[in-house]
């Protein structure tokens, strides 16, 4: 196999051969070694949440990637495939250029709060997929909660363990730790920044979040997109909860209970959960 | 700058990971292989100088010229000696084996059958001996010599004479028709009736020479009589097949043929036996036509000297009654005026003894029943074709003993009470005394080889506690050599090849010297013109042959299968072979073991049995196991078994299959099993 | 019991259940390591094989699984290399099997061999003129790179995803998977080939010897067809056996369709060349050797019929009823054609294993047949319950079908 | 000019004795086979077949076919099929060689032989007690798991090199080599020698009118020849002249 090895031959085959296998051993180390160093590099730059969310979104199924041009109505049908950054999106801006999307709708906006089927969000705040929301305060940070809907779905509170002040938080990665009795959620932030105020006494808590200069609530819904969402998001539950096996229904228009996981307790909770609150 | 412990890791890891990229790790590796080779549980082969010793091989009777290749003295391998011109057979080449035999006997040791196991149960040589009893004028001792004509031989008629009622005993075969010797080189035309002329009958060199001869077509014949299609018949010219156990009609109808009945010097019964016997009226029984049998005599007469074979290794010996007219009919045929068969001239007696003072050989089957209290089995390595029952039925119904002398635990040595074991081939001086159907008597001595196993005892003590006269297994070798010296007759043949006249070999010591390093003494017979005693027909034998004739006659079409037991004639002559033996009955199709029937695809159908099932052998009291194998090359009604010990017994110390125990042409029945 | 490390939203059975279905297959696996330490330890006596029958169950069992682990290597080049989305849903499945396959197949030659700790001489001193030498060389590499595309699907445990340095890992690795497929199909291409060169290069064996085109004989081409023929039929019944014992839908029809025509496309190219092959083999490639063909067939248990089983039932009719649309569409027929696909490869690896050997080549031997021994049954059993155990193992914690959790929701 | 050994076997001659396969077998310290040895799973570098003309009783006549490695020069199909270079033809000999130490046992070879000579040790070496000190020393016992072949007595050869490179002689002499299964055969059916010395009796012989190969359209081309002057032995060379001679004896 080597030059040095007895039974060596020079001759073309011979050669062509094992330089074949050879070059085949190295691809194949090269990509390995590759994938290393890549993952280490990535590591380093943009830390586990970011990858995290990277690999999480692919496996979200295609209803859940909806993309919100679409629950608006502004297109039939699109899927994102930007990981929901609709910041660095050409297709949101092109929308936004439009000037008649709601996507472009301040926040702060004088309707009132939507309703669907009894789950009631407020529309001057900006709402993360995974339901949680960002309200600009007077002072120039955001307040950071959980949507009414998630309130549901969480049910009654046991603690809550908030990221210390002064940590950093990143879009789509977890960052609030719920315990109740039907196990430990965690709810993704909605924004970059870093953590100014936090606490939580019980099942009561408050986080402010002071935003990273250089990001935006570009990808966060607000205004008119909340309600095809909440709807959107409604549905998505109903799938979720009839995928468990256990006769808990919504389909016939019923609004959700107070406490859900009070209403079924034999449910694992902790996976519709992940599922709802996208957890990675 | 300092040097941290976390820099002489680092450096040792690299040290590592650079070495697998030197020849170093793979070189040993590669050597992993070799070194797997020479495991411990590999043998080792041995080390040491290299001779070679001139020898004979003494493992049967006929004494081939060997040429031993020793390693630090010990044989590794035998070969013809070159020059000699006369090549070995297979058991020949791995003689040097049986000295490991696995079933070999420590030591003197007593026997026990405990169902269908053999147990041994050691003793001292002192304790052996005083098991021994007395013999004197009311007990008497049978000694069994399946290897007459050695100096032990004569020593034991001498014994035998001194105690009147006690036997000298042979084989039966050895008594009879190994009277005369065959000339096979000088005969045209050759009929073997039911005998492997070209398998083992003779010496290895004989039967290469009539291949030799056959090959460059010099007008040599050979026809084969044989119920099945043995080697032989194979290998023949003409292959007759006729039924089994119809040899002595074929004979008489031959002698019929010939005119025999007008020989003056036939006994009348004979001469009407002969005269009535007309090919029409036996062809039916023996399974051929008229036609048939006439066109074989005229074979036989159409160019001669003729010679017709029967039988011949013990086993497959059809019995004494068709071997006398065998010798009858080629005395008819003229070979005996031509000196195509011979009387074979016998041994000189050891030097102190005189000829009239031994005993005579009794053939075994007349030695009378419940006879002898004390038997000794000795040759019993040497042939092993006597039954137990031929030796049992001497026995004295009170307190009678039977001793075997056999090296290893076989054969007759399974059933003794006692075995005193001898020494293995080339272990001490052993004697070969000639092939049994040669026209000479021969005497060699092989060299002992191996060390001497302890535990081994020579045969001449045994007698010396007996006879209270001992004397040294060489000192008995050298008297023999100095006896043969003695008569001046004969001429020795030494390894090369030359011959020299005895009379020219200036004395016993001599003699003695020449022998030891691989010569041979031989001495031709006369013809056998005049009358052989042991073959001539008396009353009582030409009634039981008239008797068996109408038997035949009339079982003409039985419905049941014959038994044909066909041998590789080696074996018989060889209770035990070389471990090696297994290439050729296990690991080769070229010599089926004695659980092999075989039959033809009408009978396996007929009796229900397929090719290669195991079925069902009855033939009267006697039952065994078979492996039935379906042949093309065999007449339908017959089952084909392999005769003499099982060749691969070496395993296990049961006495041989049940094909010995049947004779030719008995009926059978091959049930599925 | 389990739960934490069941992926999210995928309904699995209880642990219990699982027990109940693992146990059995594990007293399996246990049976066959005794048989195969049996003859590790003792030898290779312990087997039914022989000097005539050189090769038994084992090598034609292992001939037949690697064809049908061809779905990872065809699979993985038409959906990285060939962009064929439509294939994704089936790709991590494919994967698995290809990975339980072609290390069961690798686990049995070690057992196979007399002499397993030499079997590394082989890279040492390559005889490149070797078919095996070929196959070592490439099993070898693409067990590798199976184990590294095993190591994504892994990695996505919901457990190890948590490990920040496996995820990304997994993340990364997972972007390269196009260079590993191309290396896979690479290496496959050769060794599905190589292994049919087997018995193509035997010119003692004219049974089996073929043609050379370059220096390959035809039958390492055939292979190669052959095996991408088996690769997607295989995964179709796998996936649809998997549907059926879990009672859940994992594939949308609209993949195993893809693989349905991909299957009988390739069926219908290989057949055509092995029509061509065997009938420039019988006037005279093998009348040439000294043998005429039809003495091949003339024994009772190997007659001519067995060639028309499988180029007619076990090909052609497969062949169409995977090309015709219609056919393909229905369910039923669709498993019924990939099961006859797969039939007619296991058929031809049968043929030209073990009636290669069972004819004798000169005139005075006997036609031999042979039946291997429980050592031999037990070995590869364990094999087959080891690829069971590890394919329920990667189904229950690890996300096989993309598509499941969507096709459990509609 | 390199020797190129081979030999040429009298099927006229042969009378099935097994000298060949048991002097074979000690010269080349083959062990005895175990218990459940069977012709199948047996090592016998030379092995006696007996073949027939494939006529019924009493019609039935047949030959004895000693069958060795026959030394393929061409294509040598075990050389060829070997993964890791076991078997190499020697250039000075033609002599095809195993080397047992390199063999993995994957017994493809076994597979590729036309000639079925080539074995396999399924059981580990074993002599009784004490046999070993009859082992032929110039000879290495093999492992289990190896292949095993006819290497004309490679012990042998190498003896009379030493012997003839103790005289100073650069070529050995012939007498000096002579394989164990000729110097056993009893009728002398086997020749061996030197085939590209056209003076030797064994490239005469191979020559000779009676003389036929084995499976020889093939195209491996044995070295070890066969004679018989019996058409329907020389028929037996392979299965499409073995079916001509039957439809010209059926007339």
């Amino acid at each position: 196999m080597l030059p040095w090895v007895y039974e060596f031959q020079w001759n073309a085959f011979h050669i062509t051969f094992l330089l074949i296998f050879f070059t085949v051993a190295v691809v194949v180390a090269t990509t390995v070694v590759r994938a290393i160093v890549r993952s280490n590099r990535r590591l380093a730059r943009e830390g586990h949440a970011r990858v995290s969310w990277h690999s999480a979104f692919e496996e979200l199924p295609a209803s859940t990637r909806v993309c919100r041009h679409q629950m608006s109505g502004e297109v039939r049908q699109r899927t994102c495939v930007n990981e929901f950054a609709c910041a660095d999106c050409p297709e949101h801006q092109r929308y936004l250029a439009s000037g008649q999307s709601p996507s472009s709708s301040r926040p702060l906006s004088f309707t009132p709060a939507v309703t669907v089927s009894g789950i009631q969000l407020p529309t001057d705040r900006y709402y993360d997929r995974g339901h949680t929301w960002a309200r600009i305060e007077p002072d120039g940070t955001f307040s950071v909660g959980v949507d009414e809907l998630g309130r549901r779905l969480l049910g009654p509170v046991e603690s809550v363990e908030l990221p210390p002040i002064g940590t950093k938080v990143a879009t789509h990665a977890p960052a609030i730790r719920i315990t109740t009795k039907h196990g430990l959620a965690m709810l993704r932030s909605p924004i970059d920044g870093e953590v100014t105020y936090a606490c939580a006494e019980g099942d009561r808590w408050k986080m402010k979040v002071k935003m990273d200069p250089q990001s935006s609530v570009a990808h966060l819904l607000r205004g008119p997109e909340i309600g095809p969402w909440l709807t959107r998001e409604l549905e998505r539950l109903q799938m979720t909860l009839s995928d468990q096996k256990v006769g808990f229904s919504l389909a016939d228009g019923g609004v959700p209970v107070e406490s859900m996981p009070d209403a079924a307790p034999k449910k694992d909770w902790e996976a519709v959960w992940g599922e709802m609150f996208l957890e990675a | 700058m300092p040097l941290t412990r976390r820099d002489i890791l680092r450096f040792a890891g690299a040290a590592t990971a650079g070495i697998v990229f030197s020849p170093l790790p793979w070189k040993m590796l590669d050597d992993v292989a070799i070194w797997t080779q020479t495991g411990p549980w590999i043998p080792k082969v041995p080390r040491g100088p290299i001779s070679h010793v001139p020898s004979i091989c003494s493992v049967c009777p006929a004494g081939c010229p060997v040429t031993a290749r020793c390693v630090a003295g010990v044989p590794s391998s035998l070969r013809a000696a070159s020059g000699s011109g006369q090549p070995l057979c297979p058991i020949g080449l791995t003689g040097h084996h049986l000295a490991y035999h696995p079933l070999r006997v420590a030591g003197p040791c007593l026997v026990e059958h405990r169902g269908e196991k053999v147990l041994t149960t050691s003793l001292s040589l002192d304790e052996a001996l005083r098991r021994l009893p007395s013999v004197d004028g009311d007990r008497s001792v049978m000694i069994v010599d399946q290897r007459p004509g050695r100096a032990i031989s004569d020593r034991y008629r001498a014994f035998v004479r001194q105690h009147p009622g006690s036997f000298y005993a042979v084989p039966d075969d050895d008594a009879s028709m190994r009277t005369v010797g065959y000339d096979l080189e000088r005969a045209h035309t050759i009929l073997a009736v039911s005998t492997p002329l070209l398998d083992g009958w003779t010496t290895p060199a004989r039967t290469a020479r009539l291949i030799e001869r056959r090959s460059k077509n010099d007008g040599l014949r050979i026809l084969a009589a044989d119920a099945a299609r043995s080697r032989t018949a194979t290998l023949a010219d003409r292959w007759m097949p006729i039924r089994p156990g119809s040899e002595a009609a074929l004979l008489v109808a031959l002698l019929h043929l010939a005119h025999a009945h007008r020989q003056p010097d036939m006994t009348p019964s004979m001469r009407a036996i002969i005269e009535r016997t007309t090919p029409e009226r036996v062809a039916a029984a023996i399974g051929v036509t008229p036609v048939q049998l006439r066109h074989v005599y005229e074979k036989l007469t159409e160019r001669g000297p003729s010679l017709v074979v029967v039988g011949g290794d013990g086993s497959n010996s059809v019995d004494a009654e068709t071997d006398r007219l065998a010798f009858q009919l080629n005395r008819a045929l003229g070979a005996a005026s031509n000196g195509a068969i011979r009387q074979r001239p016998a041994i000189p007696v050891s030097e102190g003894l005189r000829e009239r003072d031994l005993a005579v050989a009794t053939p075994l089957s007349s030695v009378p029943d419940a006879s002898v209290a004390l038997v000794i089995i000795d040759g019993d390595e040497g042939t092993c074709h006597l039954s137990w029952e031929s030796i049992v039925r001497t026995l004295h119904p009170g307190a009678s003993i039977v001793v075997s002398l056999s090296p290893v635990l076989t054969a007759l040595a399974s059933h003794a009470d006692l075995i005193i074991p001898s020494p293995a081939p080339f272990e001490s001086f052993g004697e070969a005394t000639g092939d049994g159907t040669d026209i000479a008597c021969r005497y060699g001595v092989s060299r002992p080889l191996h060390p001497r196993r302890p535990g081994s005892v020579d045969p001449e003590l045994v007698l010396g506690h007996l006879s209270g006269q001992v004397i040294e297994h060489e000192a008995a070798l050298r008297d023999k050599v100095a006896g043969i010296w003695a008569s001046r007759r004969g001429q020795i043949r030494t390894p090369d090849g030359s011959t020299t006249n005895l009379t020219s070999v200036e004395g016993a010591g001599s003699l003695w010297t020449a022998l030891s390093e691989g010569a041979v003494w031989t001495l031709e017979g006369a013809p056998a013109s005049a009358s052989v005693r042991a073959l001539e027909s008396d009353a009582s034998a030409t009634d039981r042959l008239a008797a068996r004739l109408s038997e035949l006659a009339a079982g003409g079409a039985t419905s049941t299968i014959a038994v044909v037991p066909t041998t590789w004639a080696p074996v018989t002559s060889c209770s035990r072979l070389s471990p090696l033996m297994t290439k050729l009955y296990q690991e080769s199709g070229l010599r089926p073991t004695s659980e092999v029937a075989a039959v033809a695809p009408a009978t396996a159908h007929a009796c229900g049995v397929e090719d290669g099932a195991v079925a069902e052998l009855r033939a009267g009291e006697q039952s065994s196991k078979v492996k039935v194998r379906v042949s093309d090359s065999l007449a339908p009604g017959m089952v084909q078994l392999s005769a003499g010990p099982d060749p691969v017994g070496f395993r296990s110390p049961e006495p041989p299959a049940v094909a010995n125990a049947l004779p030719r042409g008995r009926a059978a029945e091959l049930r599925k099993s | 019991m389990d739960s934490q490390w069941i992926p999210r939203g995928l309904q699995r059975t209880s642990f219990p259940r699982f027990l109940a279905w693992i146990l059995p297959w594990a007293g399996l696996l246990a049976w066959g390591l005794f048989g195969a330490a049996l003859c590790l330890i003792e030898g290779l006596n312990q087997t039914n094989m022989d000097n005539r029958f050189a090769f038994g169950l084992w090598i034609y069992l292992d001939l037949t699984i690697i064809a049908f682990g061809a779905g990872a290597f065809f699979t993985g080049f038409l959906l990285y290399l060939l962009r064929r989305e439509a294939l994704r849903p089936v790709i991590n499945s494919a994967v698995v099997l290809g990975l339980i396959c072609y290390s069961g197949a690798i686990i049995v030659l070690m057992v196979d061999v007399g002499q397993p700790l030499r079997a590394w001489f082989t890279f040492w001193h390559p005889n490149t003129h070797s078919m095996l030498t070929e196959v070592t060389f490439c099993l070898t590499c693409y067990l590798t790179v199976l184990l590294i595309e095993y190591v994504p699907v892994l990695l996505k445990n919901r457990q190890f995803r948590r490990i920040p340095k496996m995820l990304v890992f997994e993340f990364e690795l997972h972007k390269l998977m196009p260079i590993l497929a191309g290396v896979g199909a690479f290496l496959s291409f050769f060794h599905q080939g190589s292994l049919g060169g087997l018995y193509g290069v035997m010119q003692g064996r004219p049974f089996a010897f073929r043609e050379a085109i370059g220096i390959w004989p035809t039958t390492f081409f055939l292979f190669i067809l052959s095996a991408m023929a088996a690769g997607p039929s295989f995964l179709i019944v796998t996936t649809r056996l998997v549907e059926s014992l879990t009672k859940k839908r994992l594939v949308d029809d609209r993949a195993l369709r893809t693989l349905g025509r991909i299957s009988g496309f390739m069926l219908a190219g290989y057949l055509a060349l092995k029509a061509i092959d065997t009938l420039v083999w019988i006037n005279a490639t093998s009348p040439g050797a000294g043998f005429p063909a039809y003495e091949y067939y003339e024994r009772a248990s190997f007659g001519t019929w067995i060639l028309f089983l499988e180029i007619g039932v076990f090909g052609v009719l497969p062949a169409l009823l995977l090309l015709s649309r219609h056919t393909r569409e229905h369910r039923g027929w669709l498993l019924t054609a990939a099961g006859l696909v797969l039939s007619g490869i296991a058929l031809n690896r049968f043929v030209l294993t073990i009636q290669t050997l069972a004819l004798p080549t000169l005139t005075f031997d006997p036609f031999l047949s042979y039946v291997p021994s429980w050592q031999e049954v037990a070995t590869f059993t364990a094999v087959v319950a080891y690829g069971v155990l590890l394919y329920s193992l990667s189904y229950r914690y690890l996300p096989l079908f993309p598509q499941e959790r969507e096709l459990a929701q509609s | 000019m390199p020797a190129r050994y081979g030999m040429v076997i009298d099927l006229d001659r042969c009378t099935g004795c097994g000298n060949c396969t048991v002097a074979c077998a000690v010269e080349n310290n083959i062990p005895p086979g175990p218990p459940g040895v069977t012709d199948r799973t047996g090592i016998t570098w030379m092995r006696v077949y007996e073949a027939d003309n494939g006529e019924g009783f009493p019609e039935t006549q047949s030959a004895f076919v000693p069958v060795m490695c026959m030394q393929c020069e061409e294509h040598t199909p075990c050389v060829s099929v070997c993964p890791q270079n076991a078997v190499e033809v020697d250039p000075e000999t033609g002599i095809v060689g195993q080397i047992p130490e390199r063999c993995l046992g994957c017994r493809y070879c076994m597979a590729a032989c036309p000639y079925h000579a080539r074995y396999f040790n399924w059981w580990d070496p074993k002599w009784p007690e004490g046999m070993e000190k009859t082992l032929n020393p110039d000879v290495s016992p093999r492992m289990r798991g190896v292949a095993e072949k006819c290497n004309f007595c490679h012990g042998r050869l190498h003896t009379a090199r030493e012997k003839a490179a103790a005289a100073g002689n650069a070529a050995i002499d012939p007498a000096d080599y002579v394989p164990a299964c000729v110097e056993s055969c009893p009728t002398q059916a086997i020749v061996f020698g030197d085939l590209n010395d056209p003076a030797s009796e064994v490239a005469k012989l191979s020559r000779d009118e009676r003389a036929f190969r084995f499976l020889s359209r093939l195209g491996t081309e044995p070295k070890v020849s066969y004679l018989s002057s019996r058409a329907w032995v020389r028929s037996l060379a392979d299965r499409v002249l073995a079916r001509d001679q039957k439809e010209e004896a059926r007339g």
